[in-house]
């Protein structure tokens, strides 16, 4: 073992020692808790576990989020809106306009239909259905978020989505036609 | 101070010697994650370029272990990157988060191995490595924040769907590299 | 070559349009006969939509509320004549989506019999509290087109220490002259309306500006108020937009409403001069709001006019009252063509806001194909309000909305220079509305997920509250039941040792089982 | 038809479009380019030609590849303009494919890989010029020395169809050096100015533009009278062209003062080289320079100042192309930081302080 090897090996470990040492120092140091980023999304999401994302709950799809595991437009309640917010959280660049501009759709109870079985209002993540048993139920359109359960759970198919009829306080300017 | 000028601008590392084309692509989408990156680079890089002068006078040439200078540079680059993580991890998350993977990265970034191994091979003593350091760097952020600004222009131009992103990036390079041609043969003499 | 002798310029930027107002600026006011229906939206001002007092097949007299203001910032609507209302339901509103708005109809019976009214009385003893109810009944909302409620403004007077009160005059649209023809006419009205609206705001001065290309109607102001000391005509410069409240008052006072307050924080409140005339006739004549003054102008009238018009009236009665069109318009205009809205059809009604009927043909339009954006930089240079119209448009072109918040879309008064100075022809105004609607609809979308975020909250909740009773409840009943056998098991080891104890003692046990 | 769809904001509009502009600004080089052609012959004419031929050809090529209706876009005469802009830098006796291969990279990549009109970051005519500078070096600096077009000299028109076609070589007797190319070779024989100067730089000959040149950057005057009536029209701003030719003055009147062997004087770097053509034609390009007053002040004295550094420190005689290029790179930096001060918001954009304290007192007590 010529001497220059020997020195070449004894340098680079102690190189390598000192330095590791003053990293371990440094990292206790400057240490930084859990990833907040994933408190953060699940604060955004809607929180009615409806499961349309394809995920059991919003917690879990607050997860896959984090993980970049699942694209941001998982979340069909949240529409354009939260993609957006959560394209800009990640930092991600993403093409919206496949989702179209939806118009908000309600839950619309047919009265001739319903047999006051109240398996709706049951399954309605945010009580937006009321009735007693065996009465005509009704919806409250201020607090249904269009998520669809109800209509899947409806037996006698009494319960359909409608979107908003256009009103001249919800209606705004077009995008005009650029060269 | 003619150095600091003329590695900056003539030769400048990204622009006319092609080093530290990663991160110049990569990270330069945002203006302002684009000046961050650029002062991340510049802090390492000088410490870099100090770090490599010492090692070459006081360790390597000694004991003529000319060998082992890249794998001992890229050894100290390596321990200043991670340092440099950990602070901006610490003082700003959504600044670590938004470099990501482009902060470690640095380390493998050609410009600051190259620019210390330049400085070896230049000759340079020690306060004229310190600039030939920073004058790189300098010239590196510089022209950073001039293709940032550039590609936040193309960001809200419609570029035909065939170049968008990346293409249009790599054009718009190599034009800016075209330009600083004017800069060739530049001499206060 | 005097351009640097030119005194500081009123605001930066604007722009200067020919303002063809010499068609209809010589023409007085001319009364427009009684049309045959009314057509009175309840949604003519800004703020809650009024409330409907009447129903179909009641009977109204002129001047008679028919919609009550609901809550704080809204106006009252009253019967232009006596008639009987025929109907209270959706009619195309005057706005370019030609959507429906609940409008009340009233078939006037000509005889325009009015409600008894009180004698007018001296006005300018009245509380300010007085004075500003009275203009909330009689319904008045600023006539320059804004159509904010001109009460709430009024009470400004008493929060905010007002020392200047600008009465605008200067009427900036191409084309129109109704305020023109108003401040010459009836000008007595009006500078009694204005002592009113200092008076009720307690301002130090108030200033009547009227452009310098209004020569007569500044000279008529000035006769009348020359042995005033607390109010003066002032001329300013003609540019557009200086109607607008932010730029009159740079122009007038040389100060500047800091971004996200009112003029009232500043000491200054600004009024129309129509507004003044309807304060007039509210407070002093004790007339509601029914009637206003309309320039119908544009190329493709047969005969343009100024007329006084019942609110109500629908667009094609004035319109064959000035002898029909001579071409079809290329766009038929409701208010000035820099600011003024395209009517569907002529079937909408004439409303509080509505200043100018302007039919335009294609020349006056100058109609240009759109081209891309050069980066010119004119609408920056015109911009009154110191923005980037081409950022803002290019961001809002790539669905970046919050990209043009950050260049200042929420200080944009939409005044239209830009979109009048551009080379391209860009309609950037178009994509501010546009940016604005998509902001405002994200607004209302935030809001109705963070309600149904809270109702989920709350039924989860609720869920945990019952199951953890019903667990209660189970808890409880299994303890009791359980308490229950334990007294069950002791009471028959009770029995058992009692009848442990009756065998030793046989002779009294037939007692026992009678009792058991 | 009356308009049914809404429609928003003005509905009246300034006189003025895109083609309108830019007829004006060809309409302001037609002096410059007709004096170019009479100096220097057929071969220029021939040149300038099929410069704006290729320039439109492209055009018209990119607008149907990127499937935009061709007619408007054509019609705009923005290809025109690049074309001519190109044409007047080249030297007047280059080859045609020096033409037609610069009006390919000016259209294809200057202008239509960023997306047609108003997308470009760089201006095509100087962008062609640079890439052809520095791959074509020989035929890019083959200045030719005035012989007017139909003095004796002078080439007939097939000998100038020759010698754009490259069938002929070009004579070197006929071939000479701008001044800046001059000076230049001077300093490398470390001659000083006044030694080079007298023998090629007469101050009256070379305003006027009797002085080898390329095809439109002769006659300073004839350039700067179509400027001013640019400017009267208002079709370009004045604040670019005054920051640039006040920044060239001021550092060549001071570095003069310093050494007048080393450094040319003011009136040298005005009236020579592309000067004057840059100044009022290719800085003014809207779509390449920043938005704002200040932000064009500042862009002008930025093109002044490396045109001056190139010229006098630089291995390039004519530094203008590229000092062009490099300030149309900042352009966007420069919108991004000077913007116009909102009303009603400090410069910063924070809400004006309320100046007066926030006298809430109530009405009552004050009132006369």
């Amino acid at each position: 073992m010529e001497p220059s090897l020997l020195s070449a090996i004894f340098i680079l470990t102690t190189m390598g020692l000192l330095l590791g040492y003053g990293l371990g120092m440094a990292a206790k140091y400057l240490r930084v808790e859990k990833d907040p980023l994933v408190d953060e999304i699940e604060a955004m999401l809607p929180g009615t576990n409806c499961g349309q994302c394809g995920l059991p709950g919003c917690p879990s799809a607050a997860q896959a989020l984090a993980s970049r595991t699942a694209p941001v437009t998982l979340c069909p309640p949240g529409g354009k809106l939260l993609a957006q917010q959560l394209a800009d959280k990640l930092d991600i660049t993403v093409d919206l306009s496949a989702m179209g501009e939806e118009v908000p759709a309600f839950a619309v109870i047919d009265p001739d239909h319903c047999n006051g079985c109240t398996r709706c209002y049951k399954v309605c993540a945010t009580d937006a259905i009321m009735g007693a048993n065996r009465q005509i139920h009704t919806v409250f359109t201020e607090a249904c978020n269009g998520c669809g359960k109800c209509v899947e759970v409806c037996p006698t198919q009494g319960l359909t989505l409608v979107p908003e009829a256009p009103s001249l306080r919800r209606w705004h300017w077009p995008k005009p036609k650029s060269a | 101070m003619l150095l600091l000028v003329g590695t900056a601008l003539v030769n400048n590392v990204v622009l006319v010697q092609f080093l530290g084309l990663c991160p110049f692509m990569g990270v330069s989408n945002k203006l302002d994650t684009a000046l961050s990156m650029g002062l991340a680079t510049t802090f390492v890089l000088t410490l870099a370029s100090v770090a490599g002068w010492l090692l070459e006078y006081f360790v390597l040439a000694p004991l003529d272990l000319g060998f082992l200078r890249i794998l001992s540079f890229i050894l100290v680059i390596a321990a200043v990157v991670q340092f440099t993580e950990m602070v901006i991890r610490k003082t700003s998350a959504a600044l670590h988060q938004v470099l990501g993977i482009f902060l470690p990265l640095i380390t493998t970034n050609c410009a600051v191995l190259g620019v210390a191994l330049l400085n070896v091979q230049e000759g340079h003593g020690f306060l004229q490595s310190v600039t030939f350091g920073l004058g790189a760097a300098l010239g590196f952020t510089l022209v950073m924040v001039i293709f940032a600004a550039l590609r936040e222009r193309l960001a809200i131009s419609n570029v035909p769907a065939a170049f968008a992103g990346a293409p249009i990036g790599f054009i718009v390079a190599g034009l800016l590299s075209l330009a600083f041609m004017g800069f060739a043969g530049l001499n206060f003499a | 070559m005097f351009f640097f002798m030119r005194k500081r310029p009123a605001f930066k930027g604007g722009v200067h349009p020919d303002d063809r107002k010499q068609a209809t600026s010589g023409l007085p006011i001319e009364p427009l006969p009684l049309p045959a229906r009314l057509y009175l939206p309840v949604q003519q001002h800004i703020g809650a939509a009024a409330r409907p007092v009447v129903t179909a097949g009641d009977t109204v007299l002129k001047g008679q509320m028919i919609a009550r203001g609901d809550g704080a910032v809204s106006a009252a609507v009253h019967a232009p004549t006596s008639g009987r209302i025929l109907a209270v339901e959706p009619h195309p509103a005057p706005h370019p989506s030609g959507l429906p708005v609940e409008t009340i109809v009233i078939e006037p019976d000509g005889e325009d019999r009015r409600q008894e009214e009180p004698d007018p009385e001296h006005a300018l003893n009245l509380e300010p509290e007085i004075i500003a109810q009275r203009v909330a009944e009689a319904g008045v909302v600023g006539m320059g087109g804004a159509t904010f409620p001109a009460a709430i403004k009024l009470n400004l007077g008493s929060r905010h220490h007002i020392d200047t009160l600008i009465i605008n005059g200067s009427e900036c649209e191409p084309y129109l002259t109704c305020d023109d023809r108003l401040m010459r006419e009836r000008t007595d009205e009006v500078v009694d309306g204005i002592r009113i609206i200092r008076h009720a705001l307690g301002a130090r001065r108030a200033l009547v500006v009227v452009e310098d290309n209004k020569p007569e109607a500044l000279a008529a102001l000035q006769a009348r108020l020359y042995e005033m000391d607390t109010i003066e005509a002032m001329a300013v410069p003609t540019r557009y937009p200086m109607g607008s409240e932010k730029h009159m008052i740079k122009a007038v006072t040389g100060r500047e409403i800091p971004a996200g307050k009112l003029g009232a924080d500043i000491g200054v409140i600004v009024h129309n001069v129509g507004t003044a005339y309807a304060v007039h006739r509210a407070v002093r004549m004790r007339r509601p709001l029914i009637s206003r003054i309309v320039t119908v102008g544009g190329g493709a009238v047969q005969r343009p006019a100024n007329l006084e018009v019942l609110l109500g009236t629908r667009v094609e009665d004035l319109l064959a009252h000035c002898g029909g069109t001579r071409q079809p318009p290329a766009r038929l205009l409701m208010g000035g063509p820099m600011m003024g809205q395209v009517m569907p059809h002529a079937q909408v009604p004439i409303i509080k806001g509505s200043n100018g009927i302007i039919a335009l043909t294609a020349e006056e339009i100058n109609i240009g194909e759109t081209m891309p954006c050069i980066r010119c930089g004119r609408c920056v240079a015109a911009c009154p309000c110191g923005l980037m119209p081409l950022e803002m448009a290019a961001r809002i072109r790539k669905e970046d909305m919050d990209g043009a918040v950050d260049y200042g879309l929420m200080d944009c008064v939409a005044c239209g220079s830009c979109s009048y100075v551009c080379p391209s022809h860009i309609p950037l105004v178009q994509f501010f509305h546009h940016a604005k609607g998509v902001l405002g609809a994200r607004r209302e979308q935030q809001r109705r997920q963070e309600e149904i975020k809270r109702l989920a909250q709350q039924r989860r909740e609720r869920q945990e509250a019952e199951a953890r009773a019903k667990a209660e409840a189970a808890e409880r009943r299994k303890a009791e039941r359980e308490a229950a056998k334990r007294k069950a098991d002791e009471a028959k080891a009770a029995r058992a040792a009692k009848a442990a104890a009756a065998k030793e003692t046989p002779k009294t046990p037939a007692a026992d089982e009678a009792k058991a | 038809m009356t308009q049914t769809t809404p429609v928003s904001g003005p509905h009246t509009h300034a006189p003025g479009s895109v083609a309108w502009n830019m007829g004006w600004v060809t309409l302001a080089l037609l002096p410059a380019t007709a004096f170019g052609v009479y100096l220097f012959g057929w071969p220029a004419l021939n040149l300038l030609l099929i410069t704006i031929l290729a320039a439109v050809l492209f055009e018209a090529l990119s607008l149907r590849i990127a499937g935009r209706p061709v007619s408007p876009f054509l019609m705009d005469g923005s290809a025109i303009v690049t074309g001519l802009l190109l044409a007047l830098t080249l030297p007047p006796w280059a080859p045609w494919w020096i033409g037609v291969l610069g009006a390919a990279f000016a259209i294809i990549v200057g202008k239509h890989v960023f997306g047609g009109l108003g997308q470009n970051l760089f201006n095509p005519a100087m962008l062609a010029r640079v890439a052809l500078l520095v791959s074509f070096p020989l035929e890019m600096t083959t200045w030719i020395t005035p012989s007017p077009l139909f003095s004796a000299g002078a080439p007939g028109f097939l000998e100038g169809l020759a010698i754009t076609f490259g069938l002929t070589a070009v004579p070197d007797a006929v071939t000479g050096a701008t001044v800046l190319g001059e000076t230049q070779t001077g300093f490398s024989r470390d001659l000083g100015l006044s030694e080079t100067l007298p023998g090629v730089y007469a101050p009256l000959q070379q305003a006027l533009g009797f002085v080898p040149s390329s095809l439109g950057e002769g006659s300073a005057l004839l350039l700067l009278a179509g400027g001013l009536l640019l400017m009267a029209r208002r079709i370009i701003t004045w604040d670019i062209p005054v920051a640039m030719l006040g920044t060239l003055v001021i550092l060549s009147t001071v570095f003069m003062l310093i050494d007048p062997e080393r450094y040319a004087g003011p009136g040298l770097h005005l009236f020579s080289g592309a000067a004057m053509l840059v100044a009022f034609f290719i800085v003014t390009d809207p779509v390449t320079s920043p938005s704002t007053v200040g932000g064009r002040l500042l862009f002008g004295a930025g093109c002044g100042l490396l045109i001056y550094v190139i010229r006098t420190w630089g291995g390039y005689p004519e530094g203008a192309a590229f000092a062009v290029i490099l300030m149309n790179a900042l352009t966007p930096l420069i919108d991004h930081y000077l913007r116009p001060r909102t009303y009603g918001r400090t410069r910063r954009g924070k809400p004006l302080p309320m100046k007066s304290p926030e006298a809430t007192a109530p009405a009552q007590e004050k009132r006369p």
